[in-house]
């Protein structure tokens, strides 16, 4: 759905906001960092998981450009395996939470009453509740791993697309261009899937970009409660969770997965705000 | 009383306003008519100093106003014009009241502020200009929130608001384009009422032919940001000048007399963006001659009317 | 005069000073309650609310003179109808089996009680030495039931307890009638130290940066690796102890592909203590080459026994247990590959060493897949026998903790390595039971240890120190240190440094 | 009126109440693992088992164990915690007081540090300030909690020594996690009022009340602000959740006691009255923010209490 | 003429939403509206906002359920049919909206709004789509290079001709025209009522014409049905028919001439349009009106069933 939703209009925007300064940075290191994530093999020196324990906490230097960890794994390896780990769980939860943020909130707008009031409560209630404890409660519930890392973030963030999507049906329910549809004699299905979903769908899409950013975010608290990425495979934020004892021991094994995730999301959020500001949605983004 | 030379507004490099002149005496009442766009609402942002506000500014011309070149004055004693010697009604009497506040005291702040009189002077007074605006029960209505109350209701109280200070000059922008028609003959015979019994001079902005028809003494046709014919409305209507004005008269449906057939004014209306050079209306003009295109026409008068048109006096010979 | 000490990790969460029921507790609770011996570095037996005990030649009887004079907190003597209802409030406790040896206790004279056995009980000093055979005022116990050693905790040491708020302080207060302190410690009298605020901080790394920033005074149990960086700063000053624990990895001996003894041997042969003492720990502490801490007596085992690093020979006992090397470094069998789950706790330091062992079982062939789990959950991960590879660690220094991880009854957990076997069991109810003195006890405890060896039922694989750090310019310790902890005796002779 | 609407938020807060009940007592039997395996001791036997499993009504039916449970949860009743063996009222209580003073700090910190911030950058239109905000604001929303409190302590409590590690001794305690917790606070609120107030600037009626004389100055607080604190009320009150129960990153750093520790600890042990107290007693906290921001927004919002009654 | 469009006591009641505290309340948006429209004829609707003439043209359209009466359209009981047939009648009743800005989708070229219609209808027209398309553009006036454009590309007043060009699409026969131009400039307003009257007397369409503009409406329409607060106060057969409902009259005398010289005196403030949800007994227009009596107050006038001019008054003009 969300590739087939990239028409005209949408790639128009996509052009726009790269065509900003700011935008084109994000945007374009965004795609690098995609890149790096796909090719992560081939473009990481070394294997992320080989040690070499005799050459642990190594500074940053040659061969090791950002330096080893205290197994003796190259950093920098580790870091682009990192972003490997980080981007796909993010996005991965971030589209399911997407795909059923969506579906729950097009069917809650759609068609109302007692059904809306009973999903919008619960989903309320999710929104509410702290992301970090839904997700802590989720990983009690189905185990430690990135399966249910991805689920708790999908979880966290369902709300947001149900009420931004509900919010979107709405109001498009009471465009004009939605009767006048109707008084041609569409059908339901028509309306729904080729007037209501693609236009509700920018701004879901949007959030949902800056959404990855915070999926990243919650992806690395979870790794500091140990809960994410399993060793010896590498996430930012499992990298980052190394203990405040390794600033002072070997800095490098820390900053520079975190600097990789404030940067991702930076970007991230640089670039969504440039997509809100050529699709022109700021507004239908404030009433969810 | 209330005179505008000349007057040119800008918007960082955009010029949506150039060359509007027009004045106004106590006891008369203006009316600047235009379509949407043309610069109404900005020509009464001028005159009541709030450009800034929208982060726009005065680039030429004058605003006098009892002998002082308003465009000149500090902030300070603007603000002490503003509601006392000049009140603005605006356009939508839905979204002109602070929705959070009652009516009460929204009304107090103008006797308040302008006239130093404390809050049971200035409840006294509210209460006597809205007996006067014809509401009833004022004691009661100055209890109540603006989403209590309908339209016409709303746009008597923001009048009473422009007219608690006394003023000498009232502006109108287009006060009842968004009430029905049996309201908003209400409230034009109420302006016309207050005209007559305090000796204002009124600014009636609308884009209504027929309202500036039953009301005014002057008019002020606008087109794309530039005023392009004024004088005593009898004679605009009786003997339009320029070829905008003709066709926008030819615009209205008669009903009565049904003979001639609505055709509308070719092309589109130009936006701030692309305003053409020489005479704004000529790619939809009739008329329109090479030299339209190329240079701005200069006002001609005629009797006590102008007309910015380098064909006015041959568009007087052949009215509409 | 107030000083602030904080837990060790695997203190943490204890939930009541009841050392008759509680499942788990921590040094504090050595300062609150005295115990009738206690036992030092070199596993002798020093006399402490006991001053004299006599044991009977068949070992039926244990004759204990009391200390005069002895009070509890709340004023109640301590005399030797104290220690009768104390020995028989274990009943129905987690604790009980400390006691269950002991068919009944006497009371001879108010200072003198006498233990009739059920059977000779050599491990009998060594359990009394506890912390779990701290002594609470019968009194105050039976008053407070439930709440004992929650709302207050009673008992003859050297401190009161003040407050404790579950997972956050505990605040200790000097027992100023204290005059009975045991030969361990230089000063017998009350406490040097007014208060002791024990802090729990869950985060090692927070912990360390308190102790380097004076927000607490000793740090007992410094994790290895922070070691180094200790050492660095000069205010901090460090003890080691020998450990008394090991570091381990079970086996899952009813999951394949370890249910094959070969492949639990070669197992065994990947792992290379000495680079993991090495690298890991920074060459503190030493490699476990067996389940017992090397100070015991029954750690002196056969060394063919001894597991050691031989990944040649581990090559060749896959080879023969018919897992073939693969392309991928893998090893294959009937086109399965050599992939096990490794489990290990939520700590750095053990998913550290995992990852560790992880590595080095790639080397063999054997892909093993880390997952970390919190303590709770991975208990019950045991239980549903869901493991087939762990890492872990216990704290124990006396060898019956054999029966504890390989006794038939407790498989699942805390027997993480499903080992239920006729000839085991035999053994170890030898060992336990039907020794008469010391000596049978511990050739007893060997043979059972020789033969839990020989099934290859675990990896050892690191003794680590313990390891105690203080702020040098706010308190002093007494050096050498004695009794096989750092504990209650030691925390009588701290000092504040002027 | 505006007592009449509270009474009545109060009574639609029933079914939602009872649903979220009902879930909170779901979720913990979908917990894997098993309190009474905790608490047995080793090697003991089923009827052990069996005895235990019958002293925490663990043997009755579902729907009988709910009824049981919310009934004494109505009357204050928390029960017994299964691993912690003591009056999970006791640790509730216990532990509340850190959640409160932590959140209500953060709470306030970042409301008013939030609402300043995002005043003046909302009627100071300077590109430079405006860059500030913007990148303030997004490093509030990049930055992890745990990360950002590392830095802190590196910062302030082992370089300059200003206020301990962790603990929750004395007001010095506080200082680093309310400034962590508030970061994001901040940032949030700063954003939501600039927003708010630049969309209440260009409404209608504040061109009349500057045609009215007022100042500028006036305007912003008599007129704006009240518009502009609509949604940060609204903001913040969605949030009392959030910062009772979401301090538990910031709790675990800076060793603090509180709910959401108390929660993560409960659930690690599978202590089920624990954790069922717990989530009830956020879920609270959830609906009561709900409540007191309608409650709020009905007060400064005379449309909301007309329309809502 | 056989009646093309025949509406019958036609009432819609909308109910808000009750609560534990609040009563439901309901009101009549349109209430009791009987009518006929004969083919080729264009009947006006005026009253002012909120009197129910957006609510009679969905009732008619069955965009929403009536709560009673009955349409006939062509002959046929359009109450009677089920979705999937009154989804293929839609192809011969139309509709142009009062607001152009949103009647098409922002996410539409012209071209694929256009040709939305065949899509929905399942119909291949007779040309290739692009010529059918540049064929109905060029029908309102508009170029069909535009085809390509989206909507916030082009003015208010050519997506106003887009709007009529979709209704045009399957040629229908009755348009249902709510307030094409109240949102347009005047000379826009100009240009489409112009491009509405080719059209009609081109393709021999029946107008159903909406607005508030009395001068409008009497420019346009052939016969004028005047509403209030739910109800068709009078129908007057033909535009200078003199009003004999104390309604009509206000609203024409508050209709002002553009000609200076026509200026009228207008009447002093009268009251307030009631709440159409508490409306008072009797006739709704009551209490403005100078010529009420007591029957006024206690009886609803029923519009006069008089041929020709009828009226709903108990003492009209
Ligand atoms: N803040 C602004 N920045 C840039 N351009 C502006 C701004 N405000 C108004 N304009 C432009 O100035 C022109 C005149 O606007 P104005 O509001 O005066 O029109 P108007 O005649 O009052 O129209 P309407 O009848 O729709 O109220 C418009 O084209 C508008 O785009
Ligand atoms: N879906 C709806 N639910 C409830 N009330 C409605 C609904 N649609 C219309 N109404 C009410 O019915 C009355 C008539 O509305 P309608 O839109 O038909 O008026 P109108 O004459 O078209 O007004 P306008 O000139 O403003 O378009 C109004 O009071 C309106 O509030
Ligand atoms: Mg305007
Ligand atoms: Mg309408």
């Amino acid at each position: 759905m969300a590739i087939r939703s990239l028409d005209a209009f949408a790639r128009m925007s996509i052009g726009r906001a790269l065509s900003s300064g700011i935008g084109m940075v994000a945007g374009g290191f965004l795609i690098l960092l995609v890149l790096v994530a796909v090719f992560a093999p081939l473009i990481a020196p070394f294997d992320y998981a080989d040690q070499n324990l005799m050459n642990a906490n190594a500074a940053p230097g040659w061969p090791h450009v950002l330096g080893t960890d205290e197994f003796g794994r190259d950093v920098l390896s580790r870091v682009i395996y990192g972003a490997r780990t980080s981007l796909s769980v993010s996005a991965t939860a971030i589209a399911i939470s997407m795909a059923a943020g969506m579906t729950l909130g097009a069917a809650a707008g759609y068609f109302g009453g007692f059904f809306e009031r009973a999903v919008m409560t619960v989903v309320d209630l999710t929104w509410s509740f702290p992301d970090i404890l839904i997700a802590l409660i989720f990983v009690a519930i189905i185990g430690p791993g990135l399966t249910s890392t991805t689920f708790a973030i999908a979880i966290a963030y369902l709300a947001q697309f149900t009420r931004l999507t509900r919010a979107q049906i709405v109001r498009l329910k009471r465009e004009t261009f939605i009767e006048a549809t109707i008084n041609l004699g569409a059908k339901p299905s028509h309306i729904l899937l080729k007037h209501l979903m693609p236009n509700a769908m920018a701004p879901v899409i949007v959030v949902g970009m800056l959404a990855i950013g915070d999926g990243i975010v919650l992806e690395a608290t979870l790794g500091f409660f140990g809960l994410g990425a399993q060793p010896p495979t590498p996430s930012w934020g499992a990298m980052m969770s190394s203990g405040t004892a390794q600033l002072f021991l070997s800095p490098w094994v820390i900053i520079f997965p975190g600097v990789a995730v404030a940067i991702t999301v930076i970007a991230v959020n640089l670039f969504g705000d440039e997509l809100i500001r050529s699709l022109d949605i700021r507004d239908r983004l404030r009433g969810a | 009383m209330l005179s505008v030379r000349d007057l040119g507004v800008a918007f960082g490099m955009v010029q949506p306003l150039s060359g509007v002149s027009f004045s106004v005496n106590k006891g008369e009442t203006l009316g600047i008519v235009g379509e949407s766009g043309s610069g109404k609402s900005l020509t009464a942002m001028s005159v009541m100093g709030l450009l800034p506000l929208s982060g726009g500014r005065i680039t030429g011309g004058s605003v006098e106003f009892d002998g002082q070149d308003l465009t000149k004055l500090p902030e300070r004693a603007y603000r002490k014009l503003r509601g006392g010697r000049i009140g603005l009604i605006t356009q939508n009497p839905m979204t002109s009241l602070d929705p959070l506040q009652k009516i009460g005291p929204q009304v107090d702040d103008v006797a308040k502020l302008h006239l130093g009189l404390d809050g049971a002077e200035a409840r006294a007074r509210t209460e006597d200009i809205l007996g006067t605006l014809r509401i009833p029960e004022p004691s009661l209505i100055c209890e109540r929130y603006p989403h209590q109350m309908s339209g016409g209701m709303k746009q008597r109280i923001v009048i009473a608001m422009a007219l608690a200070a006394d003023p000498d000059v009232l502006i109108a922008d287009e006060p009842t384009t968004a009430l029905d028609v049996t309201v908003q003959a209400q409230i034009i015979r109420l302006l016309d009422d207050l005209v007559k019994e305090r000796d204002l001079a009124l600014v009636l902005i609308t884009h209504d032919m027929s309202v500036v028809a039953q009301t005014c003494d002057k008019i002020v046709v606008m087109y794309a940001g530039r005023a392009v014919e004024h004088g005593p409305v009898e004679e605009i209507f009786d003997r339009p000048r320029h070829p905008y004005t003709q066709a926008l008269i030819a615009c209205i449906p008669r009903g009565l007399d049904d003979a001639t057939r609505l055709t509308g004014i070719e092309g589109t209306v130009p936006t701030v963006l692309n305003y053409p050079k020489g005479c704004p209306f000529h790619p939809r003009c009739p008329r329109a001659e090479a030299i339209c295109a190329t240079d701005p026409p200069e006002f001609s008068v005629a009797g006590d009317s102008a007309a910015a048109c380098h064909f006015a006096e041959v568009a007087n010979a052949q009215p509409a | 005069q107030d000083v602030t000490v904080a837990f060790s990790a695997s203190e943490l969460g204890a939930t009541a000073y009841n050392p008759v029921a509680a499942s788990n507790l921590n040094t504090a609770t050595s300062l609150i309650y005295d115990r009738l011996v206690e036992q030092d570095a070199d596993q002798s037996y020093h006399p402490h609310l006991a001053t004299a005990w006599e044991e009977t030649p068949d070992g039926m009887a244990w004759t204990f003179t009391l200390l005069d004079g002895v009070t509890f907190h709340d004023d109640t003597p301590f005399n030797a109808a104290a220690v009768q209802t104390w020995i028989a409030s274990y009943a129905g406790t987690e604790n009980e089996y400390l006691v269950e040896a002991i068919a009944s206790v006497d009371v001879v004279d108010d200072l003198t009680v006498r233990f009739n056995m059920e059977r000779p009980e050599p491990n009998l000093l060594y359990n009394l030495a506890s912390a779990f055979m701290g002594v609470p005022s019968p009194t105050a116990y039976a008053e407070l039931g439930e709440d004992f050693g929650v709302t207050a905790a009673v008992g003859t040491g050297p401190y009161e307890l003040q407050s404790f708020e579950i997972g956050l302080e505990t605040v200790l207060v000097r027992n100023e009638d204290y005059t009975w302190g045991s030969d361990l410690s230089e000063n017998t009298g009350p406490g040097h130290i007014e208060t002791f605020t024990f802090r729990e901080i869950p985060d090692q790394s927070t912990a360390f940066l308190e102790l380097r920033t004076g927000g607490i005074d000793l740090l007992l149990g410094v994790p290895t690796d922070f070691l180094a960086i200790l050492e660095a700063e000069a205010n901090i000053q460090i003890i080691q102890m020998p450990g008394t624990g090991i570091s381990y990895m079970p086996i899952n001996v009813t999951a394949p592909p370890f249910d094959d003894i070969l492949v639990r041997q070669a197992t065994g042969m990947a792992i290379d203590q000495d680079s993991i003492v090495a690298a890991v720990y920074g060459g503190v502490g030493a490699p476990a080459r067996n389940f017992l801490i090397s100070s015991l007596p029954e750690a002196n085992v056969n060394p063919d026994l001894n597991v050691r690093y031989d990944p040649a020979k581990a090559g060749e006992l896959l080879d023969e247990a018919g897992w073939a090397m693969g392309d991928d470094g893998v090893r294959v069998k009937d086109g399965k590959q050599l992939s096990v789950d490794l489990f290990t706790a939520n700590s750095t330091e053990f998913t550290r060493l995992t990852q560790v062992v992880q590595a080095q079982l790639a080397e063999i062939g054997m892909e093993a897949t880390i997952t970390v789990f919190d303590s709770s959950t991975i208990r019950d991960e045991y239980r549903r026998n869901a493991h087939q590879l762990a890492v872990r660690a216990y704290d124990w220094n006396n060898s019956d903790i054999l029966d504890w991880f390989f006794s038939g009854n407790r498989v699942g957990y805390p027997n993480v390595s499903m080992w239920e076997d006729e000839e085991g069991q035999r053994l170890n109810d030898i060992a336990m039971t039907e020794s008469a003195t010391a000596a049978e006890r511990v050739a007893n405890f060997t043979a059972y240890h020789e033969y839990v060896l020989s099934q290859h039922l675990f990896v050892p694989i690191y003794q680590p120190t313990q390891n105690i750090a203080f702020n040098g310019e706010a308190i002093s310790v007494p050096d050498p240190v004695r009794g096989s902890r750092f504990r209650g005796q030691s925390f009588m002779d701290i000092q504040v440094t002027e | 009126m505006i007592l009449r609407y509270t009474f009545q938020r109060l009574l639609m807060l029933i079914p939602v109440s009872f649903s979220i009940s009902v879930v909170i007592f779901m979720i913990v039997y979908l917990l894997p693992g098993d309190p009474i395996d905790n608490l047995l001791r080793v090697g003991s036997s089923a009827e052990d088992r069996a005895e235990l499993v019958a002293r925490y009504g663990l043997d009755r039916s579902l729907v009988v164990q709910y009824f049981v449970w919310i009934g004494n949860m109505f009357q204050g009743e928390f029960g017994q915690a299964i691993v912690l063996r003591r009056p999970v009222a006791d640790l509730i209580a216990q532990n509340l007081p850190y959640s409160l003073t932590l959140g209500g700090l953060a709470f306030l910190f970042s409301s008013t540090v939030g609402m300043a911030l995002g005043t003046v950058s909302a009627i100071v239109r300077h590109p430079v300030l405006d860059r500030f905000m913007r990148g303030f604001i997004l490093l509030g929303s990049t930055v992890p909690g745990f990360w950002l409190a590392l830095l802190l302590i590196l910062l302030f409590s082992v370089n300059l020594g200003w206020f301990p590690v962790s603990g929750a001794g004395g007001w010095q305690s506080l200082v680093l996690p309310v400034l962590t917790i508030g970061f994001g606070g901040v940032a949030l609120v700063a954003r939501v009022t600039r927003v708010a107030l630049l969309d209440a600037q260009r409404e209608d009626f504040v061109t009349l009340l500057h045609a009215k004389g007022l100042s500028s100055g006036t305007i912003l607080f008599r007129h704006l602000m009240p518009h502009a604190l609509l949604p940060v009320v609204t903001i913040l009150a969605l949030r009392i959740g959030w910062i009772l129960g979401g301090a538990v990153t910031v709790e675990f750093v800076f060793g603090r006691p509180g709910l959401g520790s108390l929660l993560i600890r409960a659930l690690g042990q599978r202590d089920y009255p624990v954790v069922q107290a717990c989530l009830l007693m956020l879920a609270l906290a959830v609906m009561l923010g709900t409540l007191i921001g309608d409650v709020a927004q009905a007060s400064m919002d005379p449309r909301i209490r007309e329309k809502k009654s | 003429m056989p009646n093309l469009l025949e509406v019958r006591d036609l009432s819609k009641r909308f109910t808000s939403a009750g609560s534990a505290f609040r009563k439901a309340r309901s009101m009549h948006a349109v209430n009791g509206v009987s009518f006929d429209l004969a083919k080729g004829r264009v009947i006006g609707v005026v009253g002012e906002s909120g009197c129910g003439k957006s609510t009679l043209a969905r009732l008619i359209l069955r965009l929403i359920e009536p709560s009673g009466g009955a349409v006939h359209f062509d002959g046929d009981d359009l109450l009677a049919k089920s979705p999937a047939q009154m989804r293929r009648l839609r192809a011969r009743m139309q509709m142009v909206f009062q607001d152009p800005y949103s009647a098409i989708d922002p996410r539409y070229t012209l071209a694929r709004a256009v040709a939305e219609p065949f899509e929905v209808q399942g119909v291949t027209p007779e040309k290739p789509m692009t010529d059918e398309v540049a064929g109905l553009l060029e029908m309102v006036g508009l170029n069909p290079g535009l085809a390509t454009s989206y909507p916030h590309q082009i003015s208010g007043g050519q997506k106003q001709r887009v709007g009529i060009a979709r209704a045009l699409a399957l040629r229908p026969s009755l348009l249902v025209l709510d307030e094409p131009t109240a949102s347009l400039d005047v000379s826009v307003q100009a240009q489409i009522i112009g491009l509405l009257e080719d059209l009609r007397s081109d393709l021999g369409l029946t107008y159903l014409f909406i607005s508030h503009d009395l001068s409008l409406v009497k420019y346009f329409c052939d016969e004028i049905l005047v509403m209030y607060l739910g109800r068709v106060v009078e129908a007057l057969p033909d535009t200078a028919a003199p009003a004999r409902h104390p309604y009509t009259r206000t609203l024409m005398e508050s209709t002002f001439e553009p000609d200076p010289k026509k200026r009228r005196l207008i009447a002093p403030l009268e009251g307030e349009v009631p709440s159409p949800f508490d409306l008072p007994p009797g006739c709704a227009f009551v209490d403005r009106c100078p010529n009420a009596s007591a029957l006024c107050r206690s009886e609803t006038p029923a519009l006069s069933t008089e041929t020709g001019h009828a009226v709903a008054c108990h003492h009209p003009i």
